[in-house]
């Protein structure tokens, strides 16, 4: 009986870590994701608070700084009442907030944290990642449209405006790091960042573009424009209440913390300085990956207690020029720098 | 959308900023429950009458913009009670009264269980404000302004 | 200037309009008008450089049967009245409150006119967005500031 | 085929429950992302002041003019008092003047405080929400210290003030104002210069100076269009005339140059403070005609206490026949009261005109033809406490 067990318990934990199975529900997928998002979101919180002169979450786990304030937030709105409006579309308004979820966190299976375990090995991962990426906010215009309130409808258009003008820069800077180590999977990227050529040193250009971009993308400061509270109430998510909303919520959280992993990896040399023996055992590279994505997260929350918000049209202008610019420059800077290495200039 | 290089000073600037307060001590909220803001002499708090002083001249009743104060019968004279749910605190009463029979106390925390409670008839008016609860560990400060951080709790 | 100066000045400059101009010992300039001559008194004192309306004010005055309307005038730009406010009084029946509106006149009282409107319930014709304003919409019974509206008071024992 | 005509403007209902709408309704127009039409709906916290007003006695009627504009209510008790003492025809010894003007400015300060900060949190910025509303509590401090309340001071009585500077108040204001002087330069830093607010709030719901005036628009938004009108120059009472102070003016009249003049006129607010702890005189505080009605004890108190006792005729004050009009330079504008008297122990008519009831008028006028984004900016840029509008 005994060894039955034993041997289920087995079976079970050797599925779990099947990297099939791991990597979309462990790390980087949705365990690490979630408790990423409790964590930022309070260190958000705190950090906001403490430049404004204030404690911030407090007093859930006083002794720990209050870090489990989100934990008992999601069980409350585990708890609320889910409100679907009369009027609404109701499929898509029901299934909105889960499909955003689902979108923003399925990149994961594309993001190889650790150079050897990963869910599947594709020479496209780069490109993957960020095509999947793209898909969430048709789901953010799609909960606006089908809310069928003012406020969210304007909230969804925004968003759907400015998915045209931050998807670009992300995709351009992705393509010019593509180009400048000549390769679309990421694993091959970050083993080219090995002597210590960092993407984001390497082509800065393309690191600002693509870090912007992401900031705007995941409703950061100051580019929080389709949830901004005073002018919209709150977006797309306006009609949604419970855990509805704390989907809608966390969608931004973790897209965030996708898309920085993702820089890590692109721009910050992944789970590079690893030396060996350590790559052997994917645990402290996945750390390092995880760290360096934390502290991109961590400057994206912090914008928070610096900047007020954008109006569309002028983060609509930032999209189109500035950062259209720079990732378009980023792109000539790496056929530039492949130039000088074929060419041998150096 | 300019972008140049003063913009991107100030961009920089305003960041430092932030990060200046997220390294510096200063905070002006006070920890309520742990620490309680003791009130300033003078403080315009919950009001306490002298029955023996009082000479029933109902000033304070006639002053007394939200009629918050009645005049009750009582045996020898008539004495003022005083309502709490309309009472805002103005120190008109107490500033009127011409034998200084009401004082102000150093109390201010109008939390009563029943709306009953908040009347206090001529008796509870002398007895003056209940005290009121306190946590257990809480400690008592005083707010002190201070050049660097605003306020000093201490 | 002086005050006296200015009630000169007005003299001068309303002539004609059978208007009163009045000095009380306070210092306050009042200058009475007749309901059918309110527009053009008013033209001309903006002429004169009276720029701003301060306040509306309805006054019932039921003894007299009627409500008297005070407009407190003064102005921005010309030095010389700044100092001064200047109240342009007249009065309508309390039973059939007409009174053209001055909002052509001074954009400044197009709220202040729709205010006594509302809470006094004098009628100014020719106001373009006369309604309610701080009361419901659906409020009903006589303006609030009439004195047959009369509010409960309490006296002072328990 | 046949064509279903649509409209083509959307209608906005922004509040009375909406994060950015205060305790009024904004309706607006939209073509597309630009207002066309606007029109605030008012009158969702009227509470009747002008007819409660006529029930109450004169004095019992400083609490309820404090009441609307709530974050201001010094200058608010200070014009209804002047209106008061100019009916009953009583001037208030110097020192009670000083001090009243101490107690204005420093509310000023506060109301200014308050009003950047909704500015701020109306265009997305947290921090500059929190800042000053902290640094509003060191002005509360020291009113608190002067009038033993937080927020509804009553300080200003007729014939005085109620209570005299306590003991070491001097050194207290000054530590406060430099603290406060240290902070507007990290709110220059961090909000005023931040690219993102000169991009929200320049050129942002500009009012030309020409529409300024025929509006009849008050305070710094009026100032902020190029009028250097202030009443506390134009017609000064208390002891303005003595003081030097500048009156903030801008040009622009957009929504940035507002929030300029009201971060000036902090400063200079800070700067009549101080001239008036240098200059301020010793003597009463209160009127000797009310020093007279007082009982030796009383006159004991308030020699060894230095807080004002009521005369008796406090209760049912009874002004001579007549009509009066003051106005007076409050936080957001020129305060108007109007007050007529019939002799009686409480005012025939009692009109209060507040800056923000006129400031209305601006809306209309300055919100079309700008973006949907810009309604909160704008709006935060004038100011505009519903309270004290409806009154």
């Amino acid at each position: 009986m005994m060894d039955s067990i034993e041997g289920f318990v087995n079976v079970i934990l050797g599925l779990l870590f099947t990297p099939q199975i791991f990597v979309p529900l462990v790390y980087p997928g949705l365990l690490t994701a979630a408790v990423m998002a409790i964590v930022i979101i309070w260190l958000e919180r705190k950090v906001a608070a403490k430049v404004q002169l204030r404690y911030g979450p407090l007093y859930v786990t006083k002794r720990m700084g209050g870090v489990t304030q989100l934990v008992a937030d999601l069980i409350k709105f585990f708890f609320a009442e889910v409100i679907v409006p009369r009027d609404v579309d109701k499929l898509p308004f029901k299934l909105g907030p889960a499909l955003l979820l689902t979108f923003s966190l399925l990149p994961v299976v594309a993001l190889p944290v650790s150079g050897q375990f990963e869910a599947f090995r594709s020479d496209a991962t780069l490109f993957l990642a960020v095509a999947l990426l793209s898909v969430g906010p048709i789901y953010v215009i799609i909960v606006g449209w089908a809310s069928n309130n003012k406020f969210a409808l304007i909230g969804g258009l925004r968003e759907g405006y400015l998915l045209v003008c931050y998807e670009l820069p992300v995709f351009i800077s992705a393509l010019a790091m593509a180009v400048l180590y000549g390769s679309l999977d990421l694993v091959e990227l970050v083993r080219m960042q090995g002597p210590g050529l960092w993407g984001a040193l390497l082509n800065p250009f393309a690191a600002v573009s693509f870090l912007v971009a992401t900031f705007m993308s995941t409703s950061r400061f100051p580019f929080e424009i389709a949830e901004a509270e005073s002018e919209i109430v709150m977006g797309p998510y306006t009609e949604y209440s419970g855990i509805c909303y704390g989907l809608c919520m966390a969608y931004s959280y973790i897209k965030l913390y996708v898309k920085s992993i993702l820089f890590a990896l692109v721009f910050l040399g992944g789970w590079l300085p690893t030396v060996w023996p350590f790559t052997l055992d994917p645990t402290l590279p996945g750390l390092i990956v995880a760290f360096k994505a934390a502290a991109v997260m961590l400057v994206g929350v912090f914008l928070r207690a610096v900047y007020p918000r954008y109006r569309i049209d002028q983060a609509l202008q930032i999209g189109w020029r500035p950062l259209f610019a720079l990732s378009t420059a980023s792109l000539v800077w790496s056929l530039f720098m492949v130039g000088v290495k074929v060419g041998g200039w150096v | 959308m300019r972008l140049g290089l003063p913009d991107i000073k100030a961009h920089v600037r305003a960041s430092e900023t932030a990060l200046k307060y997220l390294t510096a001590k200063p905070r002006i909220t006070v920890p309520y429950p742990e620490a309680l803001l003791e009130l300033p002499q003078g403080y315009r708090g919950m009001v306490k009458l002298n029955v023996e002083t009082c000479i029933s001249c109902t000033q304070c009743a006639r002053i007394c913009p939200s009629n918050a104060i009645k005049m009750h019968k009582r045996e020898r004279k008539r004495l003022p009670g005083i309502n709490y749910q309309r009472c805002i605190f103005c120190g008109f009463c107490v500033d009127i009264c011409p034998v200084i029979a009401l004082e102000f106390t150093d109390v201010h925390d109008l939390a009563f269980h029943t709306l009953p409670e908040h009347l206090f008839e001529p008796e509870g008016f002398a007895k003056g404000p209940p005290p009121p609860h306190v946590a257990r560990g809480t400690r008592k400060v005083r707010t002190e302004i201070d050049e660097v951080r605003g306020f000093k709790y201490e | 200037m002086s005050s006296s100066g200015v009630a000169e000045d007005l003299k001068r400059g309303l002539e004609g309009l059978l208007v009163q101009v009045r000095e009380d010992a306070r210092g306050g300039i009042t200058v009475e008008v007749l309901p059918d001559r309110l527009v053009e008194a008013a033209e001309r004192l903006r002429n004169l450089g009276f720029d701003h309306v301060k306040s509306v004010t309805g006054i019932d005055l039921p003894s007299e049967k009627r409500v008297a309307v005070v407009y407190h005038l003064s102005s921005y730009t010309n030095p010389a009245y700044v100092k001064v406010i200047v109240a342009l009084r007249t009065a309508v029946e309390r039973s059939n409150p007409q009174l053209p509106s001055l909002s052509k006149v001074w954009l400044s009282s197009h709220y202040l006119e729709r205010e006594t409107f509302d809470l006094v319930g004098v009628v100014f014709q020719g106001h373009p967005d006369l309604g309610r304003i701080l009361l419901p919409d659906d409020y009903e019974g006589p303006p609030p500031l009439r004195k047959d509206v009369v509010l409960k008071t309490e006296g002072i024992d328990a | 085929m046949t064509l279903e005509v649509v409209e083509k403007h959307l209608e906005l209902l922004i509040g009375p429950q909406h994060p950015g709408s205060g305790h009024m309704r904004l309706v607006a127009k939209l073509d597309g992302d630009i207002i066309v039409g606007f029109d605030p709906d008012v009158g969702f916290v009227h509470r009747a002041v002008e007819k409660i007003a006529e029930t109450k006695g004169y004095v019992q009627i400083i609490p309820l003019v404090e009441r609307p504009p709530l974050v201001d209510c010094v200058n608010v008790n200070l014009g209804y008092v002047l209106a008061l003492e100019k009916l009953l025809g009583v001037e208030p010894p110097p020192q009670a003047s000083y001090l009243r003007v101490l107690a204005a400015e420093l509310n000023r300060v506060a109301s200014h405080l308050y009003g950047i900060a909704i500015h701020a949190i109306m265009i997305g910025s947290s921090t500059m929400f929190m800042w000053p509303l902290a640094d509003r509590e060191v002005l509360l401090e020291l009113l608190q210290d002067l009038s033993g309340a937080r927020v509804t001071y009553s300080y200003v009585i007729p014939g005085g003030v109620r209570r005299g500077l306590p003991e070491g108040f001097k050194e207290k204001a000054l530590k406060a104002f430099r603290y406060l002087r240290r902070r507007l330069r990290d709110y220059d830093d961090l909000f005023l210069s931040n690219p993102v607010t000169v991009n929200r709030l320049r050129g942002v719901g500009v009012i030309e100076m020409r529409d300024a005036v025929n509006l009849g628009i008050v305070g710094p938004n009026l100032r902020a269009s190029g009028v250097p009108y202030d009443v506390r120059r134009a017609e000064p009472y208390c002891v303005y005339s003595d003081l030097d102070f500048e009156v903030m003016t801008r040009r622009e009249g957009d929504a940035y140059s507002r929030l300029l003049v009201r971060i000036g006129e902090i400063e200079q607010s800070m700067k009549i403070v101080e001239q008036c702890l240098d200059k301020n005189p010793s003597g009463p505080i209160l009127h000797e005609s009310f020093l007279r009605g007082l009982s030796p004890k009383a006159r004991a108190y308030m020699e060894q206490t230095g807080r004002v006792r009521f005369p008796a005729l406090f209760s049912a004050l009874k002004p001579p026949q007549g009509e009066v009009s003051v106005r007076v330079e409050a936080g957001r504008g020129e305060l108007f009261f109007y007050v007529v008297s019939d002799g009686s122990p409480t005012p025939y008519r009692l009109r209060m005109v507040t800056p923000s009831f006129r400031n209305l008028a601006a809306f209309r006028h300055v919100m079309v033809g700008n973006r949907l984004a810009d309604i909160p900016a704008i709006y935060g840029s004038l100011d505009y406490f519903p309270p004290e509008a409806d009154r």
